[in-house]
């Protein structure tokens, strides 16, 4: 199995969740007002208040196919509003 | 007589614990408000003066000034963005100038606020249906906004589906503090006429309360001000002098709509005021949805970092001046 | 009468900012009350709540009707669940009819809250001692659920040990918020008893503030409860019947027991209020520990999602109605 | 070293934690206030105020032997209350 | 006479709130107040005491007794750590001891608010100069601590570049509570000089409130303390002891100190309290950052676990015997 | 690419994150507000208010040669102040 890291702003997180619906993932997981930098802007905890946000974290754990699927459906929501995401391996217990 | 006022002003609680949040970074004091505190306080402001301006807004009724202010205010609301837009555009490129401008002709509820304390300090009276302005003003600029970018923009963004003006109207009226401000407005109205007992129960809350929740928000907003500056710096001298000097010719165009209104010098400052402050809540929001090509650090550290302390501190006494110096003999 | 009193209900405050949360999930606006904050104002109305209420308790004793109200409370938060039990194990099994029924045992106190604030408005006068019945009523339901499941349920469950007598108790008796009401009850008491300005010190809090906090909160569970609609849409019509139906056949036992209790119109409401509302904080909480078995959408969409919101708009003016064609002389 | 991820309710916390101490497990972090959506159920930041609450996030790094001892431990948890565990390779900085 | 005095104090909101808060631990039960709400409530306690201090310290003005008071508050932040470092490295090594010490030297402001309910409670009258020496006995323990480690330390501490005093005094004045204590003084003290109208529509924010906030913070010291009870108990008997004596003997020192500055009994109290309380605030944030070689478990459970609820219960009213024994004749 | 995780107390966060620019990240994410146990102490949600603050949970995607020189930087930090610091692999969706 696979675990997949998604890291974005928080104000995408119902575009990025119903694109994770339609990839049919087996569940997910979101931590939200979480912070950091990546090459375009820092985003801070201090903004939270502002409509602006913070960011999400997302963990998939699911098998290479659903990657796959979600692949296709994320990478444009990625590339046009920023954010990251990592693959990795991890199995159940 | 200006540095009479402006020092009045700095003396009241707000601006002072504004300095004193402001001071907290400089200094590198850890004095911090954590998430999701300052969302306590503006939700609770939005509300109580939503509240307060509907319960006036019945009193008044529609008559009088109450109709022209408002159109007013939606034209100003629609003016500013274009020019700011055109003075932008100088510099950045369409989607950064329209997001900077939308700001600029949206308001700040916060700055709004502290003019109504430097009035009631100065024993200035003015009406409750400017907060009706207020509220107005708060989408019709990020509408404009969206249309430049509709209009201006390269054809082929990816995500351009989003544009389509149902989104763009949504995006407007529908923005969090935009609906809370424009509810409680509602509430207030309607409390007013049905529900009398109602609204002297609301009273502890949405005013005795009022003015040190105030204070407790400026607090935070001096810090998250102050927090800014570095990326201002970033930002170069152009958005530097732009975040100062729009806001003065932004005032002294409302300044002179507020003349051609007659209004008294209480209801004229506050509506300078709602042209000359920018908004770093209902705006950012909508462009970060929007025009995420846009930097976001470039539309908030202006409107916070610059324009807001700027308009707490020196801007609201000056704006008085301005409005005594043009119309002196209303009210 | 009825449709007067409604539109008397839904013009206050506390309503109509139910109402704008609500709105607020229908027209898709990004409002939202992030946590911790609402439980901030949850926190704050139990602690209010218990604490006025010891207050008048201890002011009026516990003589005349203070016991018969306070055990015919006990008995209907025993009486109604096994009802609803009964009801519901036609359509679910075990676990889920337990969980359902028990939420419906025990009340809710925004509820009541709401059902005071109604009375104040309508200049009808009721008694303090009815939070003693509305703290007292929040346990015993969740008793008789877990005896339900203890008792009709398959015997190998897997983490039967957790249903030990002591555990149950424990569940019932010391969740948070029964624990705060029950704990601030008894300091408004003591407080009373013993340190009259220690009253009029907190009554600018637990009083004066009472209201506004009551329709910040109201606003959050308009969201809340909007967000509960999809879930209760899945949950099929036979729940959205329940959610609607038992509330008001158990208010009509409610206004038969206040009747034989000769209360007068302000406490009957509230018994009737009692009976009628379901619980979202204790029981939800104590099921989710002791029978994971049910499913949490069912219990909290019905609560939450429906007869919360039933009870604030409609069904407060309807069993005033109530109260008044039953019992028209008591009072 | 192996790193471990588990996800199930807060109000399952204590007992969980109990049952890693009992593993003698040398350490973990944990992220409260964490939402998602698993086979059974959407967990929502909003109903956090009833006391249903929000999922715990749970990290531990920790040697194969202590997630053996683990997993006796809190299998029976996971499968009763619901919730999941993965297991990665992590390596110490 | 102390008896009856511990029973009054113990049977006020504030104490009887503290004692919810332990016994809901004790019982397991599951209230909890989330992160970050009691930091709001940290945050409102703090700027409102400053405030109000700030207003009384412009009215009473820097003659009489202020001046002597607020050095003897220096003296004595600087005589407790050393006399507590003295007696702690019998058992402990320097870090350890000069942590413990600096929290002993330090003040506990929630300590001095519930002295202050003490007072009102009793109508004794006290002066708001007092707060100044409560602002200003923050920091200087924090001060004395990080110089004990810098002088009795081990000379090849690996981060010892930040024990330079810049950086030290930065901790010691700048941390956040100490920071905000100042700086709300000194707006209490502008706006009462130049704006009194601001002083009147601050109160019911800083004065009204304040009691009701009081409790609810209370409440959740009560459970934080109850929950180091049992790092309390690891840290063993001599710990313990320091925990309950140390307070004691301090509150001697202190009130000898106040007899011969001839305070009256309400401000002998307020001196004694601030010479008997521990910080757990402002030096646990000093220490963890500048001496991690020390446990926070042992400065915190000392401090938050027994010595706060001690002086919070038992404390205040024997401090209140004892300034009535040996200081009959002021005021 | 690479996985760093690190988990420290908040009030060292400033500090870390000037070790990480110094090394030159392309980029974080910070999560605060965390609570665990480690050999050395517990840190709970309680204590927040107080000045001690709680755990942050940085995590770090980048190359093995940026870790390399995140090591260096933050190794001594991390044993004089405490905290974990576990890399795993992660490629690129
Ligand atoms: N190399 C990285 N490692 C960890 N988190 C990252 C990295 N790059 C970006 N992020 C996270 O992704 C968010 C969005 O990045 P951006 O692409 O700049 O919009 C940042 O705020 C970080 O939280
Ligand atoms: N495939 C998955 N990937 C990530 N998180 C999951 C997954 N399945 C379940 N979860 C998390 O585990 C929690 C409990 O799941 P459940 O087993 O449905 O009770 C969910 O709320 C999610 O946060
Ligand atoms: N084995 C471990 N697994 C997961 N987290 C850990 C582990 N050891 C320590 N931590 C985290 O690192 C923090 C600091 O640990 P310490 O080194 O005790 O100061 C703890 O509070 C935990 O959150
Ligand atoms: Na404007
Ligand atoms: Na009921
Ligand atoms: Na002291």
């Amino acid at each position: 199995m696979k675990r997949l890291d998604l890291i974005f702003g928080e104000r995408e997180l119902d575009a990025m969740l119903k694109s994770l619906e339609a990839a049919e993932v087996p569940g997910y997981t979101v931590m939200k007002h979480v912070t950091g930098r990546g090459p375009e802007r820092i985003v801070s905890e201090d903004m939270e208040f502002t409509g602006l946000g913070a960011n999400a974290h997302v963990i998939i754990f699911c098998e290479q196919s659903v990657i796959n699927r979600i692949s296709e459906q994320i990478k444009p929501l990625l590339s046009y509003y920023g954010g990251v995401a990592y693959i990795s391996e991890a199995s159940p217990l | 007589m200006e540095t009479s006022l402006i020092l009045q002003n700095v003396l009241t609680p707000p601006v002072l614990f504004f300095f004193l949040g402001t001071f907290a970074v400089v200094v590198k004091s850890d004095l911090e408000i954590p998430a999701p505190l300052p969302k306590l306080f503006s939700l609770y402001l939005l509300l109580a003066i939503g509240f307060k301006g509907g319960l006036e807004l019945e009193r008044s009724g529609f008559e009088g000034q109450v109709i022209p202010t408002v159109l007013a205010a939606i034209f100003m609301s629609l003016l500013i963005p274009l020019i700011c837009f055109a003075i932008l555009r100088l510099k950045f490129d369409v989607f950064n100038s329209a997001a900077i401008a939308a700001a600029y002709g949206s308001i700040s509820a916060v700055t709004f606020i502290t003019a109504e304390s430097f009035l009631e300090n100065q024993n200035i009276p003015f009406d409750g249906f400017m907060v009706a302005a207020l509220a107005i003003m708060e989408s019709p600029a990020i509408i404009v906004g969206l249309l430049l970018v509709k209009l201006a923009a390269p054809k082929k963004r990816p995500n351009s589906k989003r544009m389509r003006l149902g989104s763009i109207l949504h995006e407007a009226m529908l923005n969090g503090s935009a609906y809370l401000l424009l509810g409680s407005l509602l509430i207030g109205f309607l409390t007013a006429a049905h529900n009398p007992s109602g609204v002297e129960k609301m009273q502890p809350f949405t005013g005795k309360l009022f003015y040190g929740a105030e204070c407790f928000f400026l607090l935070d907003m001096g810090i998250v001000a102050a927090q800014r500056l570095p990326s201002l710096k970033r930002a170069g001298p152009f958005l530097i002098g732009f975040a100062v000097f729009m806001p003065i010719f932004n005032a002294f165009i409302g300044v002179m709509i507020a003349k051609l209104l007659v209004l008294g010098p209480g209801n004229a400052l506050l509506f300078v005021v709602l042209c000359a402050s920018a908004s770093y809540l209902a705006v950012p929001a909508a462009m970060r949805m929007t025009v995420p090509e846009a930097k976001s650090s470039y539309y908030i550290s202006t409107t916070l970092g610059l324009t807001f302390p700027f308009n707490i501190v020196l801007g609201i006494p000056i704006y008085m001046s301005l409005v005594r110096t043009i119309i002196p003999l209303n009210g």
